[in-house]
């Protein structure tokens, strides 16, 4: 039977109350002003629920799961999960039954039966080095399995920070070519969802706003949806205050720690990282890295691997007294060398003096 | 090159040959300029208390007597942007983090707000001093495009360095790499400017004391 | 061998040094320099800036002795010095510096430009671009033996009038006297007064003293153009004459710059130390008074004020000692604005006062001490230079003041009682 | 209201010393001044509106100091889905404290309504009418 989502919502035992409550925690974590919730809320429950639940085939590339456990694991049977069901997932290598052929012919079928609908799920950055041969599913390299199913896609999840910006795979010295999504594809909507691994959370909503909205939420510079990545952990962290007070813990056991204050010193990358850790939180919005005492490692921004040390304060260079030491050897050495010449030239000026007399006064 | 990979950028490879040419720049600069060396001087010397070099380093930070009323402007703001630009650059927690990074030394910061304030009143004085090398004769006289771009080269990680913990104009992340691309600019012109003088004036003030303190004159 | 650019660029070579370098690297333009600078605060010309007046040597330097220097003169981005530049300079070195040490005294980085312009003086007299006058002053200095033409006959005419006058033997060439007292020519020919004050203050003193007949000018122009050779063959002279006499001390006279020449630059030309020790006048009579050996009676009772000049205040640090001289002879002492070590120049030291076509400016940069005068309304005016006295009373003519000039030692000398100038003796 | 729902716990060195020393960041007060204005306009205009505190640098030590300020009302009520919500009436009348938890027991969002009646409570009418329904249905069955 058809109808309004809310009352598909309702068979399963989703009041309206439940589902107002739901909007309004999602607009609170998608940084919306809180009347957004209740227009989410009813637009949601107004929309029909689509005839045939829009397609979603995931394919996983050079990966390790993170982003897959992140997902899966957040969600107990609850209204995120009732989101996923409103879709339908016809690929995904680790949470299907099927596998081998069966798999593979999901996989084809999907494309073919929904060409140009379904939307794409990228986990995983794609290697370049050796044609792709460091990562390859059914014989085909990721190069070329990105290439074909993107084509019928109608837009494209970039799922973690290696499928989005190439993530650690690329990190220096990148030994297999690693690149992200948007490297190779031009010609498709992207959106990336970085995050080692990203908050569940940001998937569902995204999810959230193409079923209410059949649109994209509004992306970013990077192609990240404001809403989550919009401002950076340190603007919406609750030690915030205390880094404006210059209050910093030194070390992980001192009172400036025990007292929760700002983690800066001990190397936090809130103030370059873009996300929503802050706001939204971890495991059902338990606690988040900088809550439960540590800083932030920036793992949703691109190459943060290679941005210095994690336990290096942001101020702080890589390591300038290096090459500053050789530097100075140079230096010292080009300055002696002048002082020579200098010393030279002013010692035969001197021994070429004429002593003056009345007659050198004139012209 | 996205927003991380410039700040990757200048607080790595950039700050490593920003850092390597101000310290080559100052190594040989101070050699070539003190190199040079003085005569003796061969004339009776004259004692008198508070004549001397190191005396004269220290006193020549007071103005003389009657010389605030005749330039204020160059006085109140000259004090006011070095002594900002001191506690700006020495008592920032996050500049501090940088030379305890180098260093190993590091002591206490002031609170955000007040290194804000000081920043703002900071760039306020450099305004006003820049006003008045353009309107004041002498000085506009004096003006060479060294001045107008070491003005620049001071100005802008002030400037930076506010926009970025204010979170205006551009995200935090370029604001930032902006700041350390300008302090690096700072660095490598340092040697080789007027700016030069944030290590001569100590040689000048002690030959400026030494000649005359050599005639009993407390300069 | 005559003066050429080359000779004059290759003695400024030999004269910068490391306080020069390290002085040019300092400065930040800041222009307060200009603001201590007579010549700029009456004629507000900012040419006359005075760190602006090294602005050559400046260019020379960086050519010579800086990497970027002399890169930059390579690509031609940095222009040579030419003798067309250096002619123009020579109004902003010569004419509009009296190497008063105003500048020096207020430049907030140290940077001690006096001690610049006399070494750039070096080289624009080397490279032919001194002032007439004072090239005219060297050249009787050197041939005739003073600045003003006077020879030895003069000088013992004056010792005659003086022992006729006061009754008091003058002594010359007297071997192994303490002190050998120098004259300027200004002295000799405008201020005869000196030599008897001098005659009654060492009688009451019951100081040996004496003339030297090969050594009694003490002004040197040589310094003043800024010529080590030529202020050596003058200095030389004064050297000689005073080991000749086996002499303890000499006796700098009332002149500025002889005072500096020889006390300060004197050793340093002449390339040793001296064997014998050079003082102010003032010095002298400071100390007679200190050890109470200057007794003075009576006081003058109108208004007077003193007039520091630049090379024995700032330049030479006697300070205190004219004043504690002024008190003892003058009831009615006041002092003008700026007295002291920030004294304000005549506007004739230096040589300046010799450069016929820089007396307009002179005139002009009068004003600063006419409005010091204006502050405190002075009947005399009191100084210790004959210099600054014949400059001073040329302005004060100009500008129809009223107000005497007269040099301290003679005022000292005329509150020596006469008797006890005879007992004492 | 569990307390124990934040996880972040802020020793207290003394009960005397500073206020940033028991964790306040000093940004609380600024929003009575913000709730007042909010407060105001539901008068003049009947305009309801929230305030979302997870969007705020709070530390839990402000937010116990926003709640102690504002105090509880007379109302109170609890809603029961998915995880327990609290909506609370503060001691101004017209401005609730709104707190959602999750399954698990975490506060999921928390704010602050300012309106006559917050949504949540009221029943919309398509349940009413389903309600209606049913009680025709209570009804048909007496007969």
């Amino acid at each position: 039977m058809q109808g309004p989502l809310i009352d598909t919502l309702a068979r399963q035992g989703v009041t309206r109350r439940t589902f107002m409550k739901y909007c309004a925690t999602l607009a609170s974590m998608m940084a919306l002003p809180p009347a957004a919730g209740r227009a989410m809320a009813e637009a949601m429950a107004a929309a029909p629920a689509a005839a045939r639940r829009p397609s979603v085939i995931w394919l996983p590339f050079q990966e390790c799961t993170g982003c897959t456990e992140s997902i899966t694991r957040s969600h107990s049977p609850s209204i995120e999960g009732l989101i996923f069901d409103a879709i339908s997932l016809d690929y995904q290598e680790t949470l299907m039954a099927a596998a081998g052929h069966q798999a593979e012919e999901a996989l084809h079928t999907a494309m073919r039966e929904n060409a140009g609908k379904y939307l794409l799920v990228i986990d995983g950055s794609i290697p370049l080095g050796l044609d792709g041969a460091y990562s390859c599913i059914a014989g085909k390299s990721n190069l070329e399995a990105l290439k074909e199913a993107a084509q019928g896609a109608a837009a494209i999840v970039a799922m973690g920070s290696c499928a989005a910006f190439g993530g650690i795979p690329k990190a220096n010295p990148n030994p297999t070519g690693a690149v992200s999504v948007s490297d190779i594809i031009k010609d498709k909507p992207i959106i990336n969802i970085p995050g080692c691994p990203p908050i569940p959370v940001v998937m569902t909503g995204v999810l959230a706003h193409f079923l209410t909205f059949g649109s994209l939420p509004e992306l970013d510079s990077k192609g990240r949806p404001k809403a989550f990545y919009g401002e950076t952990i340190h603007d919406r962290c609750y030690r915030r205050p205390f880094y404006d007070q210059g209050k910093f813990a030194h070390t992980f056991d001192d009172e400036g720690a025990r007292n929760g204050w700002c983690l800066f010193e001990l190397g936090c990358k809130g103030p370059v990282t873009h996300n929503a850790c802050a706001t939204v939180k971890w495991n059902g919005g338990t606690s988040w890295p900088v809550e439960s005492g540590h800083g932030c490692l920036g793992c949703s921004e691109p190459d943060f691997w290679d941005g210095g040390g994690f336990y290096k304060a942001l101020s702080m260079p890589a390591d300038p007294l290096k090459m500053g030491a050789a530097a100075a050897v140079v230096g010292a050495a080009a300055g002696v060398a002048l002082s020579f010449a200098n010393r030279g030239k002013k010692s035969a000026a001197k021994s070429a003096h004429e002593t003056t007399t009345l007659a050198d006064l004139e012209k | 090159m996205n927003d991380m990979q410039f700040l990757t950028w200048v607080r790595g490879t950039g700050l490593d040959i920003a850092v390597s040419i101000f310290v080559l720049g100052v190594l040989w600069r101070l050699f070539e300029i003190y190199s040079l060396g003085r005569k003796a001087d061969l004339a009776a010397p004259r004692d008198t208390p508070g004549a001397s070099g190191w005396h004269t380093i220290f006193r020549r930070s007071i103005p003389p007597q009657g010389m605030v009323k005749k330039s204020p402007v160059s006085y109140i703001g000259g004090y006011t942007f070095h002594i900002g630009l001191a506690i700006v650059v020495f008592l920032f927690a996050p500049h501090i983090l940088l030379i305890k990074n180098l260093t190993g030394l590091s002591w206490p910061a002031l609170p955000s707000q007040f290194i804000d304030l000081v920043t703002v009143v900071t760039m306020a004085a450099m305004v006003v001093v820049l006003a008045d090398r353009i309107n004041k004769p002498v000085k506009r006289y004096l003006s060479t495009f060294g001045d107008w771009f070491t003005w620049t080269l001071t100005f802008l990680p002030l400037l930076t360095g506010w926009l970025a913990v204010q979170h205006l104009l551009l995200p935090y992340t370029v604001m930032l790499a902006l700041h350390i691309l300008s302090v690096e600019l700072l660095l490598i012109f340092l040697p080789f400017t007027k700016l030069f003088h944030a290590f001569t004036v100590f040689g000048s003030r002690w030959y400026l004391g030494k000649i005359n303190g050599h005639k009993g004159v407390a300069v | 061998m005559s003066a050429s650019l080359e000779k004059g660029v290759r003695v400024l070579k030999e004269v910068i040094d490391a306080p020069i370098a390290s002085y040019f690297n300092s400065c930040v333009h800041c222009g307060l320099c200009a603001e201590a600078c007579l010549f700029y605060t009456e004629t507000g010309d900012p040419k006359y800036t005075p760190i602006h007046k090294l602005e050559p040597m400046r260019r020379l330097y960086e050519q010579e002795y800086t990497l970027l220097g002399r890169l930059g003169k390579l690509v031609g981005l940095s222009k040579p010095v030419t003798d067309d530049e250096l002619e123009a300079w020579k109004e902003l070195v010569y004419n509009s510096c009296t190497l008063c040490g105003r500048c020096s005294a207020v430049c907030p980085v140290g940077n001690d430009i006096v001690y610049m312009v006399t070494k750039f003086r070096e080289g624009m007299s080397a490279s032919g671009h001194a002032p007439e006058g004072i090239i005219g002053a060297v050249n009787r200095t050197v041939t005739i033996g003073s600045p003003m033409g006077v020879k030895l006959p003069a000088v013992k005419a004056q010792m005659k009038h003086v022992e006729e006058d006061y009754g008091i033997p003058i002594p010359l060439d007297a071997e192994g006297a303490e002190y050998m007292v120098m004259l300027s020519s200004m002295e000799i020919i405008n201020f005869p007064e000196y030599l008897a004050a001098i005659a009654k203050i060492m009688k009451q003193a019951g100081k040996t003293w004496t003339l030297c007949s090969t050594a009694f000018e003490a002004t040197n122009a040589g310094y003043q153009i800024g010529n080590s050779d030529l202020a050596r063959v003058l200095v030389m002279r004064i050297v000689d004459g005073a080991e000749k006499l086996k002499v303890k001390t000499v006796i700098s006279p009332e002149c500025g710059h002889a005072y500096s020449a020889l006390r300060w630059n004197g050793a340093n030309v002449v390339g040793r130390p001296f064997t014998f020790k050079v003082q102010h006048i003032i010095e002298v009579l400071g100390e007679f008074q200190e050890q109470g050996l200057l007794k003075t009676e009576g006081f003058e009772t109108d208004r007077l004020t003193f007039h520091d000049p630049c090379q024995l205040a700032r330049r030479g640090g006697v300070i205190k000692q004219q004043r504690n001289l002024m008190n003892m002879v003058a009831k009615n002492f006041v002092e003008m604005p700026d007295a002291g070590y920030m004294n304000w120049c005549c506007g004739g030291g230096g040589g300046a006062s010799a450069i016929e076509e820089g007396e307009e400016l002179r005139l002009e940069a009068f004003k600063k001490k006419k409005s010091q005068l204006d502050a405190v309304k002075p009947d005399r005016l009191v100084t210790a230079c004959a210099n600054c006295r014949i400059v001073l009373e040329e302005g004060l003519e100009h500008y129809q003041m009223d107000i005497p000039v007269v040099g301290l030692t003679e005022m000292i000398a005329e509150h020596i009682p006469d008797q006890t100038a005879e007992n004492g003796a | 209201m569990p307390l124990d729902a934040i996880p972040i716990v802020v020793i207290n060195p003394s009960e005397n010393s500073a206020a940033a020393d028991r964790g306040l960041s000093g940004n609380a007060p600024v929003l009575l001044r913000e709730i007042a204005q909010l407060t105001g306009r539901l008068l003049d205009s009947g305009e309801a509106s929230a305030i979302d505190l997870r969007a705020l640098p709070l530390t839990p030590a402000d937010l116990d100091w926003l709640r102690e300020t504002l105090g509880r009302g007379q109302v109170a009520a609890t809603l029961e889905a998915e995880g327990e919500s609290t909506l609370t009436e503060t001691v101004c009348p017209g401005v609730w404290w709104v707190t959602h938890h999750n399954e698990n027991g975490a506060v999921a969002s928390e704010f602050i309504e300012v309106t006559f009646v917050p949504e949540l409570l009221k029943a919309h009418p398509d349940d009413v009418r389903i309600g209606l329904e049913h009680l025709e249905l209570l009804i048909s069955d007496l007969s």
